[in-house]
């Protein structure tokens, strides 16, 4: 039982660690640091340079194109990605859809979807919610309907994280009425350009518009976009689901968020008030407790053996200390969190700004927008069902 | 011992209700926040129900009503999310009433009475909720002063007619009348987020009129009558996010139910009216105790923000959860209720300091009347 | 709207205060402020006193013997007994038994049972919970079967508290096992010296012996002892948890603990360590917006309007208020709460003390046995469910 | 990086089962505990299975292992609830080795690790956690040194050879071992909340051996190495908290159903599994961070107290609470788990006081490496 890194681990931090700061925008990593809006230039540029290092499908095994890290090492990666003030790697190319792609696709859709996703080319989004059906998929409607080589696609998906910057869409759609809700579920692909494709963005509480809905109006969808077998699609997102791993708690940007809090509290001359520091430091042991966790599940990956079935702890636990920071900061802040200033929350202020500081501007939309953490990705509730389901039956 | 309404204060509410249901619906209060957060539309049918001069005494041209009718009115107002500055405008009228001499009271309570704006400019930089974190400053020049400092978030700030500044006047903390538009006054007025309007205020060698020599009296009287009004509107804020979820708990079906029948969203769901009833109860006591003198109506009102902060961060991020995905967005009415529910946790000092407040002015007794 | 009690009230406290100290042993009262135990005798004693005056019963309506209170004035008595440290009155003869039978027994047993009540010479205990059935009470199995003039009762109850001293008990038990299980139960009186009748203490984890076992065998109770009409015993028993008021949050006795609390920082040389006052300064603030739930419920019923619905609410903050209080008052005294030293949990302590201060050998004990608040009278978790009923249907 | 278990540390963990299973079930421990706390025999069992000599080096006849090995050992022996003071044994034998030297090494831990008790003996009346709180004195008296003052919650104090007791000499502190039965000594044992046993020590200028002079330092490492241990042990109790309670919220029958059918009670289940794993975590941590230098150690394991804390709080409560009436009665096993999770929690500084240096110690940096 050890709790070091290897030597050869300790290297390889510090040589991706010096890459990052060599290749990434000092202005990006400045916005994320103050918490300030990303544009999808800040996004979509740093993955486009991560996948020119070949380290945006950092987690792919080298078959497939990827580095063939260790668990450690993607670790290592991502709390230096956190670290550094990158912006995030979305998930929907290269977690979520290139491991079904990889594992149920076809030779030839292999090659034709998964360098976009490993070189930052193309943008994926994620259609699986409909308004009937949130926490309950298995309940949804839309529907494809088999013409030929295509399908015609028709229902509405929402909460579809930045659909309206995707090129392609990955959709669970219904292809069968018969048998149980689950069974009649395929796994398709769909291009954002085809006709018929109609994206709404919404407005979020914090003002940002982060997540839409779309419509399928008699959308032709070339049938070579089915993955796998028509109406096994709940198989496939089952094993998506099953894929997650340690970086669902989002430790590393944990830490990165604690250190910011530090930063405010001493900028804003509240480091040495008791109480304030106190919750700080209760929040300071529940994140050492949470990469504990984290640090088992990798190591228990490394060695072989079982992972810790604890997943949906990691999602838990880490979510809730994400909204807690963001708790936090603002209360650090107190009043001077109240002015909503939108240039301000893009790093756009130029003028003498009227709130105090700018710094402050994002920590209360922070604060509103990060309550979704609970909500999204199976809400806290169903993750506490799934481990009540394993101890309990 | 009584806590029931009166028929007067009972009509009192209906009435803010039935102006609310008429006039001041989810649209028009999206369009008031998208344009800003001030509407001289809505303020104007504010003076028109006589609400401006709730608190004024009726010499000066107000209603003269006391404490428990402010709450009556502003926790009706708080279930319409109000984003116009009535609650700032009776902060300040209690303060020009207790504090300010007869003159001054003339001068200006009438002109509240009518619609015309007043509110307390306090919040500075660092000041982290203590009153008396005030770096702003009064130096005499013949029968009048001259102000230096910055004051944030001060309350619909660019529509005021004047602020109440306090200020260090040899060292000690007075309070001033400063007219907006005076020489060496700017304002900079920014939407806050709940919608509503604030503004920063610049004084440099501004000319005040002096209200009081004692600032801290007057500030703590201030804050107290603020915790109080913030308390109402937080009972009405929190009454109506929990009649939404309850109701979103009954329609919305998954797994082929209502989510209502889970037990651990009905579990959730008694807990908000927990915490719901113990802040009605501690609004109550706190309209209650502002007449008391000072060390218990501090003691009280600093408990009274403890609980209402406690209740008003669990119920407005319960009703968000509850909702799910619907209840981040902007487009339906339970994310305003949550946004509104925090920026009234930050007005008047937070839950943490008061809780500060209230350990140090702990006594050996216990209890209501301790 | 007035906070305060009007000069009568006022002047009726007066009266209240200045009897119970002139009547209330100082010796018994200093066991209560230090959380010592009880004895048989400190309890029945203080009832008989009580019950000399009238006002053991101090609830009842004057046509049974009471002394005609308004809910305000039995709310200052309660207060009164609870400042001044009075032993419990224990509330399964005149708050729970007596009020079923005012309003469903016959006057033949009003006159027989009521006065030994109302003047604290009869104990009763409260025989309803069995092994199989907790919160599930229409599950209950032990059944009378008529046989002539009597009932022969067989079965077993349990959680019964302090039946180890009662005459009398009143029971839930089965008259037929038809329809619903509900529709089968009688609310019965049983004499405890009944031939058939054993009682077993049951050790708690604070080693004291609090609630029993009660075994019925072959015992032969007189019909006359039946409240009401067979079969009806659910109808009375709701009648009962119906009738609960705002003193089941025993707010009163929460003011007095908060004192002590207080008392023992003070005493245990805490009282400046801001840590652990703030944590007392939170509780105060709960234990003050509790006071005003109840005085709110207290002033609608002397109104005559309804009463608010949230004897529920009252129930759950209450019990959840005791248990704090305790451990707090145990956290105060840290290590030295951990002796476990008998003589002085009855304070009969007369060596040097080897564990500090005996004041604070009760505490962990304390802690410990106040577990139960949240579990009986309806766990905490029923409570909930029926607060949601209320809110949701 | 590296969590697994060794095999010859799962031999060990299951050696500890193994002797439990067999000889240390519920009766003989509540036998134990009503004849006062503390078996020879069970002290005996314990030294032929070598661990009292556990962490003691092999030159001095013990095992020599390390804060891993007694991790594992004190998991199994926290699960089987024990009684007898082979923590407070390891605790004092990590103070010798690492303060002691040599000739007192060699004096006192060949003793220890054939079953000889030695304990530190450093709890004072208002010493509220705090480790600096010491008013024992220590006056030097030719080649030894005489000391004064009284020591409480000495775990088995009356019966142990020797105590290690802290006390001030010329201000600063110092560490000394006494000898039961040494004139001046006298000795009060008596059971513990949790059945183990405990005492007080009076010291009226009773004869002293310099263990020595660093007290301070001693002592903080004393409580570190305890923290580790309690943590083991508290991760064994509530492993079997947490099985018993869901073996019995799968048996117990509520209308009509297991009440592990309820949503409410499943998700407490699961809130309880989340506190265990973070429990279990830290216990690690802990263990792995005991060999760092002394800044480092003493952040680690404030922070492991507080995680430690509020997990044993959380689930010994809601064990018993979702036990029901059973839960608060003595002769079930799940109020025992519960009193030894609480008095766990109070011994080497309470929650409150850990989270107190855990602010006091806090860096710019975050995470376990920080």
């Amino acid at each position: 039982m050890d709790l070091a890194f290897t030597p050869e681990e300790r290297a390889f931090r510090d040589e991706v660690r010096a890459w990052i700061a060599a290749h990434l925008d000092p202005a990006v990593a400045a916005k994320v640091h103050a918490g300030l809006r990303l544009s999808k230039d800040d996004i979509q540029g740093w993955a486009r340079t991560l996948g020119r290092q070949g380290w945006l499908a950092y987690r792919w095994p080298r078959a497939f194109g990827g580095p063939g890290w260790t668990p450690v090492q993607q670790h290592l990666f991502d709390e230096a990605l956190a670290e550094a003030g990158a912006p995030p790697i979305l998930p929907f190319g290269p977690v979520m859809v290139a491991p079904v792609i990889m594992a149920f696709g076809t030779p030839e859709q292999q090659q034709r979807f998964l360098p976009g996703i490993a070189s930052g080319e193309v943008w994926w989004c994620q259609g699986y919610s409909e308004p009937g059906s949130g926490s309950d998929l298995a309940s949804l409607r839309t529907r494809a309907e088999r013409d030929g080589d295509h399908y015609i696609v028709n229902g509405q998906k929402t909460w579809t994280t930045l659909a309206q910057h995707a090129d392609w869409i990955f959709c669970l759609v219904r292809t069968s009425t018969e048998g149980k809700p689950q069974t009649g579920i395929s796994f398709l692909l769909i291009d954002m350009k085809s006709p018929g494709v109609t994206v709404r963005p919404i407005r979020l509480l914090d003002g940002e518009y982060e997540v839409n809905e779309v419509w399928f109006d008699n959308v032709r969808v070339p049938a070579d976009n089915l993955i796998g077998e028509e109406n096994k699609g709940w198989t496939y997102a089952k094993y998506l689901l099953s894929h997650e791993r340690a970086n669902i708690a989002d430790v590393n940007r944990a830490k990165r968020e604690l250190k910011r809090l530090k930063r405010l509290a001493q900028a804003e001359g509240r480091w040495d008030d008791a109480r304030l520091r106190d919750q700080i430091a209760a929040l300071e042991v529940d994140i050492v407790a949470l990469e504990m966790l984290v640090l088992r599940v990798l190591a228990a990956e490394t060695s072989g053996k079982p992972a810790l079935d604890i997943a949906a702890l990691l999602k838990i636990r880490g979510s809730e200390i994400q909204q807690r920071l963001a708790e936090l900061m603002m209360h650090v802040a107190g009043p001077l969190a109240l002015p909503y200033l939108e240039p301000a929350l893009e790093g756009t202020w130029t003028e003498p700004y009227p709130g105090g500081d700018p710094a402050l501007a994002p920590l209360a939309p922070r604060y509103f927008n990060l309550r979704k953490t609970t909500i999204y990705g199976g809400s806290n509730e169903v993750q506490r069902n799934i481990v009540a389901q394993t101890l309990l039956g | 011992m009584d806590f029931d309404f009166s028929d007067e204060q009972m009509q009192l509410r209906d009435a803010v209700q039935r102006w609310a249901e008429r006039s001041y619906g989810f649209e028009r209060r999206r369009a008031i926040a998208a344009a800003g957060g001030f509407d001289t539309n809505v303020w104007r049918e504010l003076t028109e129900l006589g609400l401006t001069g709730l608190t004024i005494p009726t010499a000066h041209g107000g209603m003269g009503l006391g404490a428990v009718e402010a709450m009556v009115a502003h926790e009706a107002l708080g279930a319409s999310l109000l984003l116009e500055p009535l609650l700032p405008l009776h902060v300040a009228a209690a303060v020009l009433q207790h504090h300010a001499d007869a003159a001054a009271q003339a001068a200006w309570l009438p002109r509240m009475a009518e619609g015309t704006l007043v509110v307390l400019a306090h919040v500075e930089r660092h000041g982290h909720h203590r009153l008396d974190a005030c770096t702003t400053t009064a130096v005499a020049d013949g029968a009048t002063w001259r102000l230096s400092g910055r004051k944030h978030v001060v309350p619909a700030g660019d529509h005021a007619a004047a602020w109440l500044v306090p200020a260090r006047l040899d060292g000690a903390l007075a309070l001033f009348g400063v007219e907006r538009g005076a020489p060496g006054t700017s304002v900079t007025g920014y939407p806050t987020q709940d919608g509503s309007r604030a503004a920063e205020v610049v004084l440099d060698n501004a000319p005040g009129q002096l209200v009081c020599r004692d600032g801290a009296a007057a500030l703590a009287w201030a804050q107290d009558v603020g915790i109080a009004l913030v308390a109402a509107q937080a009972v009405g804020v929190m009454d109506r996010t929990l009649a939404l979820t309850l109701e979103y708990l009954n329609t919305r079906k998954q797994f082929g139910v209502p989510i209502g029948s889970f037990q651990a969203l009905r579990h959730r769901a008694a807990d908000m009216k927990m915490a719901l009833e113990l802040a009605r109860g501690m609004s109550m006591y706190a309209s209650l105790r502002l007449a008391t003198p000072e060390a218990q109506r501090r003691q009280a009102l600093a408990r009274t923000k403890v609980q209402v902060g406690q209740s008003m961060r669990f119920v407005g991020q319960q009703a968000v959860q509850l909702h799910g995905g619907i209840g981040v967005t902007d487009e339906y009415l339970v994310s305003h209720c949550f946004k509104r529910l925090t920026q009234l946790e930050l007005t008047f000092g937070d839950t943490l300091h008061h809780l500060g407040e209230v350990a140090a002015r702990m006594t050996d007794e216990a209890g209501v009347a301790a």
